[in-house]
């Protein structure tokens, strides 16, 4: 690292040029915290594989052993956290297990700012969610599988995240993947589920052929599968990636697109929530969808030398510019909460894959660092709900704020941070995005970036209206369910009432200015980031923003709340017996139907139905049983035609063979199958056919042998 | 040599003499119609080669053939025929119908053509010495037991292993016992 | 002076005999008997050669025997299997013994 | 040990082995079937101790020599010899025929294929077994070809006596026929007729090495004279349309691959087994051990051929497992996408690529056999190959299901798995192919062969979701299913570890081949 470190002569060229805060962190090696970091992946991994062979033998039938793990995560995460905040840590540790060619494949961990945000944050938030899944999932039929392959979902991620190199990255991100897949079908009685988790799985297998390239690419023009290596060979020129940088950048966003859902990849998410709730809370908040945005952030590096990837900044930008809007705008159609909160993350996504897109490094990971509490917290709120009313649909609830109480002030809290509002954490995190793009639209005017800004305003609006429409038909209003609602154990309310308290206060430690923690957390790499840095939060925009979210929430409660004539009014208050005709009731007045935009809506803007009928149908159905069908009567029909002329041509010389298989022997036995055919018919005989043959063989040779 | 030279030389008169009927009978063998008959012909056959063989001096070549084959052999082939109750008398399932035999006559002409051709190209008229006198069956048994001892052994294993399949072979396995 | 290609031809010709037979013969026995003419005309020929070459360890002799030994050994077990297939199937008949095609 | 194996019995030992076993297991009468039984065990077992002795005396710091060797005169008049030694990349090769032979024994322990003759098939795998491990072995093309001809017969016994009996419809000649006679002869046959090219191939390679010394079917010599120069032009190219006509039926590649589906789906469970797992690697084996080498030149013209062949088999052999009802069908077409794959791989002539394809190999070795075993075991307790039929394994079979997952998983090269190197390192080598290949085509048949991957993932999670997942259908529910038995697990334990382990620590197999394949590209193509 500090030879890496040393070469850096072209990027302080670039630093001259375009950046007026970049410096590079100074560092220590974090000896021997850093040096024993592999335990971070290692530990979940292992234990793992210990529930699924001892889980039903341990005492809470593996629910202990998952939470232990995940409790050491959390912990040595959070020193990794406290020592790089006080004196920086930059180290990475390779093991050798195997050479091809001249290429090393390594397994390692890299301890810097990024990775160690990442520790923590699976550490914690997993922790928190492994605690409140012990009384969700409780009475399930396979609990023990349940917190095995969810130990594996969080060490695949912690895998992902500590990688060196490419390697390491891809296989962190299959294991997330196949984690992801057992989890989603983890009800896997019902093929709906199963449809899911395979959705899933292919969404992000198609992603991960573009990142296979991606990263093939990268590797073999520079050599090495070492991310260091390729930056320091990268800087100092010595790469042939400049003519490949924009194909290798945009592979890699594809696949980063697949695994954090962006549009068009973000099909699979919100069936993800197929699987229990806790699955949802850690593959929103901590893992899985924050993938893509961290593999972005691991190569910033590359993102930012425009010589490499050029305009693959502009298309991050863009992309991440309408995934935050279309999908809130899918949100406010949604019956099911938690595919409200699915689409919803997907929109926070879209802002965070935008940030880095216009090279707020910061930004970007300061909301992938805030929302992780407070959509952690949402879902897990949305769980609370969903165990007392045995149901995901908003319109079998109302009411619930005097049921659940502590359920409904937690969830308030997180609902505050994500719309936004002073001084919850969203606010700041949200803030510093819009900020940082309305600084680059005005500095260099670029279409994106002011499509960008525009969009992010924009999607504050639809993102405070449609929580305002969850709050509302959530909490408010009569009782519609059939069970009876309750307010959940102690053992899910304390790890709300802990993500609440984050997702408070979460952004307080990054106010521009003030206290620019995250900053100096996530900017402690071995390589230089380059980023606007404010010194003071902008007014300016906030005077926009916040106005814009209150009007939101505002329509959103007059649309939705008790108040609105939409809204069925019951007695209020108390449960009341709801028939069917009045659930229908509920859900008619649940669809917010916008003229035209409606239908677009209601359907996911036709793009599941695009990939079903234009791709996966097509493959599965005509194109699989063509070739299939190619395979038997054309390929294989010349074998088979052989066969068969031979053997019709033995059957019309008058030899009484009706047996298919002897006109093999016709094309095989004789050289030609008229030889063979001439032969049956002077010897109908069946040894002695051979005898024949073989002489008429010796005969010939013998002949061949005389005359030459 | 013309053939007046290889006319007025004994021996190949004596050629002649076994030759002739060696060949006669062989081709007796295969188109007899009696399957009796066909196997006494290949006595014939047999003894004719065996002659041939004291011709050349290999006398212990030649009687092994007459004890062995015509001792033992022959006896064989009668009791297989008899225990397969074929007819005694001429019968014509005996052989292929003419259709097959015109191809395999065919065949069996062009193998003894393509043989005499190469033979004759390659040794024209080379002679044969006549053996002063006899092998030795001393000398015989000698080189057997010195440079041909692996094979021999060999041989007897197969000897014995033959002995062995065909009483397996031909044993009738008795029906189990019912009680 | 007799040449060595009349020996050679008189083998020739009892294997083509021999040969012959074996395509004709219906008969399983009679096909044995064809196949111990080839055996001979291989006989006559490898003595034959011996004779010519003058050959000290009289190879060409002891082959002969070791074709002899063999002969009826192949003798002994080819009669016993006909035994066999005329006890399961009541007929020698070649044609029928087709168990080994498809 | 040390001196048997630099003596060289020790390798003969292991390609031997195995047939003395089968001599002794034809005098074991056959209602000794414990007899039979520990007798094959004790044989393929020994075979695989030694096996492991020689990888534990194996010298891998010279993985490019040729080690424990043997050399002696075998048929002197055509200077053919007795040659075999072991180097780094036929080292894992015979690893793995060997365990894989042992484990086929274990698993028959209680699985007897009907009609029920354990003697014969013991017998014929014990011959299947010398054939196998002598090609990976054989240093002598006469020798190699006598080896790689000597799995055909046992082979196409097992097909024919113990295969499906179902009837197999044959669509264009509309005939009807028991799938195992059509499956066998057509193995056969099309096995026969490609290595009838590849003698011709290897003959003319004698011939020819008359020009330059004395003429020699020895693959060392060859090598040595195809890397100076010795075989160019027409000539060469015409030994190598034969030799590939060889190696391609064996592998199988497009289009030569339709006997596979046929001989996998009718043969017995160990048929299988051994087939897929061993069997298709001796056509690798020989484009990487022979072809490359000899004719490396040759080698270079026929790469993109090569290539494109390797990708349309990817695509095209995933595609048809899309289409497939029948588990066992569908697992052998997987293998034209996998083979392709690691044909890929060969066809870079780079030093990842080859490495790739030997990886490639032996996973697909590993991980295929466990999927044909997992499929014999559903199809004898099932009784029915069809999918559609079954379901709810989950429930039915928690560790059955789980094993499927496993291999399944594996074989559509999810990482830290066995399978996801030679998939992947195969795209990596085709990205930067041998300088003189054109870039451009063998990276648009990575983005081709990349959409495999996915295709991949398709079938074998549709094959997931068909066999593991949902409710039990009724057919099932009340049927008492044994869930895997111990003579299973035991079988298959080692595969899942070796898949796993192979996963995480590639060592194991790269340890071995790399220094081999560096000297064997540099040799051949001077650096590359």
């Amino acid at each position: 690292m500090p030879a890496a470190v040393a070469q850096l002569s072209r990027v302080a060229v670039f630093l001259q040029e375009h950046g007026d805060s970049a410096e590079l962190a100074q560092a220590g090696d974090g000896g021997g915290l850093a040096a024993y970091a592999w335990l971070i992946p290692v530990v979940p991994m292992v234990v793992a594989f210990l529930i699924l062979f001892f889980g039903k033998y341990s005492p809470w039938k593996g629910w202990g052993m998952a939470t232990a793990a995940l409790g050491f995560v959390a912990v040595y995460g959070t020193v990794l956290a406290v020592a790089n905040l006080r004196d920086g840590i930059v180290a990475e540790f390779s093991v050798n297990v195997g050479d091809i060619g001249t290429f090393a494949i390594e397994w390692g961990w890299v301890v810097d700012g990024l990775s160690i945000l990442m520790f923590f944050l699976v550490g914690v938030v997993g922790l928190l969610v492994f605690v409140y899944a012990n009384a969700y999932m409780k009475g399930d039929a396979r609990y023990t599988w349940f917190f095995a392959s969810f130990t594996l979902f969080a060490g695949g991620m912690l895998v992902l995240v500590s990688a060196p190199n490419f390697i390491q990255l891809i296989v962190g991100w299959e294991l997330v993947g196949v984690s992801s897949y057992l989890l989603i079908g983890h009800y896997w009685e019902d093929m709906d589920n199963i449809d899911a988790a395979n959705k899933a799985f292919m969404t992000n297998k198609v992603a991960d052929a573009a990142l296979f390239i991606g990263a093939i690419i990268m590797s073999l023009s520079a050599g090495s599968f070492q991310f260091s290596e390729i930056f320091t060979r990268m800087i100092e020129g010595q790469t042939t990636l400049g003519q490949f940088g924009f194909w290798a950048g945009l592979a890699i966003f594809i696949g980063a697109m697949g695994k954090s859902a962006q549009f068009p990849f973000h099909v699979w998410l919100p069936d993800a929530m197929a699987g229990p709730t806790p699955v949802s809370a850690l593959m929103h908040a901590a893992t899985m969808v924050t993938a893509g945005v961290y593999l972005i952030a691991r190569l910033f590096p590359f993102y930012q030398l425009p010589e490499f990837s050029g305009s693959v900044s502009t298309i991050i930008v863009i992309i991440g510019a309408i995934t935050l809007l279309s999908m809130g705008l899918l949100a406010i159609v949604q019956d099911d909460i938690k595919r409200v909160l699915a689409y919803s993350t997907v929109s926070q996504l879209g802002y965070m894959v935008a940030a880095l897109g216009v090279g707020a490094y910061t930004a970007g990971l300061f909301h992938l660092f805030t929302h992780a509490f407070f959509k952690a917290l949402l879902f897990l709120g949305a769980g609370s709900i969903i165990h007392a009313v045995h149901s995901n649909n908003m319109s079998d609830m109302g009411g619930l704020r005097k049921y659940m109480p502590a359920t409904f002030w937690t969830f308030l809290v997180g609902t505050a941070a994500l719309v936004g509002i002073f001084p919850f954490a969203g606010f700041w995190s949200k803030d510093e995005i819009i900020s940082s793009a309305f600084f680059n639209a005005t500095n260099n005017p670029e279409f994106a970036v002011w499509f960008m800004v525009v969009l992010s305003i924009l999607g504050a609006f639809i993102t405070a209206f449609y929580m305002a429409r969850v709050v509302s038909l959530t909490f408010f209003g009569t009782y519609l369910g059939d069970a009876k609602p309750h307010e959940s154990p102690a053992v899910m309310v304390v790890p709300m009432v802990a993500l609440a308290v984050g997702a408070a206060t979460a952004g307080l430690l990054n106010i521009p200015g003030l206290t620019e923690v995250v900053t100096d957390w996530v900017t402690t790499r071995a390589f230089p980031i380059v980023e606007h840095h404010f010194a003071q939060p902008e007014y300016f925009l906030i005077a926009i923003v916040t106005p814009v979210v209150l009007l939101g929430l505002f329509i959103g409660w007059r649309l939705f709340g008790p108040s609105s004539e939409l809204h069925y009014t019951g007695t209020g208050g108390e449960a009341v017996d709801v028939s069917a005709p009045q659930r229908k009731v509920a859900v008619e007045r649940d669809t917010f139907r916008i003229p035209v935009l409606y239908p677009v809506l209601e359907n996911k803007y036709y793009i599941d139905d695009l990939y079903m009928n234009g791709l996966v149908r097509p493959t599965m159905g005509p194109i699989a049983d063509a070739t299939l069908w190619v395979d038997m009567n054309v390929v294989d029909a010349v074998p088979n035609l052989g066969a068969g002329v031979a053997r019709y041509a033995a059957a019309a010389v008058a030899v009484i063979d009706d047996n298919a298989v002897d006109g093999f022997y016709n094309v095989t036995g004789a050289t030609t199958g008229a030889t063979g055919s001439f032969l049956r018919q002077l010897f109908p005989g069946r040894v002695q056919q051979y005898v024949a043959l073989s002489f008429a063989g010796v005969v010939i040779f013998a002949a061949l042998f005389v005359i030459f | 040599m013309t053939i007046g030279d290889w006319l007025t030389e004994s021996a190949n008169w004596a050629f002649l003499f076994l030759a002739i009927p060696t060949f006669v009978a062989s081709v007796m063998v295969v188109s007899s119609r009696n399957v009796v008959r066909a196997v006494l012909y290949l006595v014939i056959a047999l003894g004719g080669s065996a002659a041939l063989f004291l011709m050349l001096g290999a006398e212990f070549v030649g009687w092994t053939v007459v004890l062995v084959y015509i001792g033992a052999v022959i006896i064989l082939f009668l009791i297989g025929i008899m225990i397969t109750r074929a007819p005694l008398t001429k019968s014509v399932d005996l052989s292929h119908p003419i259709s097959a035999k015109a191809p395999a006559a065919l065949l069996s002409v062009l193998l003894f053509g393509v043989v005499a051709w190469a033979v004759v190209e390659s040794f024209g008229l080379e002679t044969i010495p006549l053996p002063e006198e006899a092998t030795r069956t001393g000398e015989i048994g000698l080189s057997i037991f010195t440079s041909w001892v692996i094979p021999f052994e060999v041989v007897s294993f197969v000897l014995l292993a033959a002995l062995i399949g065909g009483i397996v072979l031909a044993r009738k396995d008795e029906p189990a016992e019912v009680p | 002076m007799m040449t060595i290609i009349q020996w050679i031809l008189l083998g020739a010709a009892l294997f083509s005999v021999g040969l012959y037979g074996v395509l004709t013969r219906r008969n399983a026995v009679l096909v044995l008997a064809s196949v111990e003419i080839m055996l001979a005309a291989v006989n006559i020929n490898l003595v034959a050669f011996d004779t010519y070459l003058s050959d000290p360890a009289y190879t060409g002799q002891i082959f002969a025997l070791f074709v002899i030994a063999l002969a009826a050994a192949e003798v002994g077990v080819g009669i016993a299997i006909i035994l066999m297939i005329f006890r399961n199937r009541h007929s020698v008949d070649v044609d029928e013994l087709d168990l080994m095609r498809y | 040990m040390q001196e048997l194996f630099d003596s060289g019995w020790g390798l003969s030992l292991i390609v031997f082995l195995p047939l003395v076993g089968a001599l002794v297991l034809a005098l074991i009468p056959r209602r000794f079937e414990a007899g039979i039984k520990w007798t094959a065990l004790v044989t393929t077992g020994v075979t695989l101790v030694l096996a492991g002795i020689m990888v534990s005396l194996f010298d891998f710091s010279a993985t490019q020599e040729f080690q424990f060797g043997v050399d002696v005169e075998w048929i002197e008049t055509i200077n053919a010899n007795f040659h075999i030694a072991v180097d780094g990349i036929s080292l894992p090769l015979v690893v793995l025929s060997t365990l894989i032979m042992f484990l086929s024994v274990i698993y028959s322990w209680d699985h007897w294929p009907e009609p029920h003759n354990p003697k014969l098939l013991m017998v014929l795998a014990m011959v299947l077994a010398t054939g196998m491990v002598g090609t990976f072995l054989a240093l002598d093309l006469i020798l190699f070809f006598v080896f790689f001809e000597v799995v055909l017969l046992p082979m196409y016994f097992m097909i024919g006596i113990w295969g499906d009996t179902g009837i197999r419809k044959v669509p264009v000649v509309n005939w009807e026929i028991e799938m195992r006679l059509y499956a066998s002869i057509k193995f056969f046959l099309f096995t026969l007729a490609g290595s009838a090219f590849m003698l011709l191939g290897f003959l003319a390679l004698y011939f020819a090495s008359g020009d330059h010394g004395e003429r020699t079917f020895d693959i060392l010599e060859l090598t040595a004279l195809g890397t100076a120069g010795a075989f160019v032009g027409t000539f060469a190219f015409w030994v190598f349309a034969a030799i590939f006509a060889g190696f391609a039926v064996k592998v199988p590649m497009w289009p030569l691959h339709t006997w596979l589906p046929d001989a996998h789906t009718a043969a017995p469970t160990i048929g299988s087994v051994i087939l897929a797992a061993v069997l298709l690697k001796l056509g690798t084996y020989g484009f990487i051990r022979i072809a490359i080498p000899i004719l490396p030149d040759e080698a270079r013209n026929w790469a993109w051929f090569i290539g494109v062949l390797a990708v349309i088999g990817i695509i095209y052999g995933s595609l048809a497992c899309l289409a497939q009802t029948d588990v066992k069908r569908l697992i052998a077409y997987s293998s034209v996408g996998h083979m392709g794959f690691i044909m890929l791989g060969v066809a870079t002539l780079t030093t990842i690529g080859i490495n790739a394809a030997i990886i490639g190999m032996v996973a697909h070795g590993l991980i295929t056999g466990l999927l044909f075993f997992l499929a014999g075991s559903m199809a004898h307790r099932y009784h029915t190959r069809e999918m559609p039929r079954m379901g709810g394994q989950m429930t039915l079979m928690p560790q059955m299901g789980v094993l499927l997952g496993l291999a399944a998983m594996a074989s559509l090269g999810l990482p830290a798995l066995a399978g996801f190197w030679g998939e992947f390192m195969s795209l990596l080598a085709s990205f930067n192919p041998l300088p003189g290949l054109s870039n451009s085509l063998f990276r648009t048949l990575m983005v081709i062969a990349s959409v495999g991957t996915v295709l991949t993932a398709g079938y074998m999670l549709w094959m997931l979701r068909s066999i593991n997942f949902g409710k039990p259908s009724g057919e099932w529910v009340s049927a008492q299913l044994k869930d895997v038995g111990t003579y299973e697990w035991i079988a298959w334990a080692p595969l899942v570890i070796l898949i796993i382990a192979i996963g995480l620590y590639p060592k194991i197999v790269f340890g071995a081949t790399n220094d081999a394949v560096i000297n064997l590209v540099a040799s051949a193509f001077g650096g590359g």
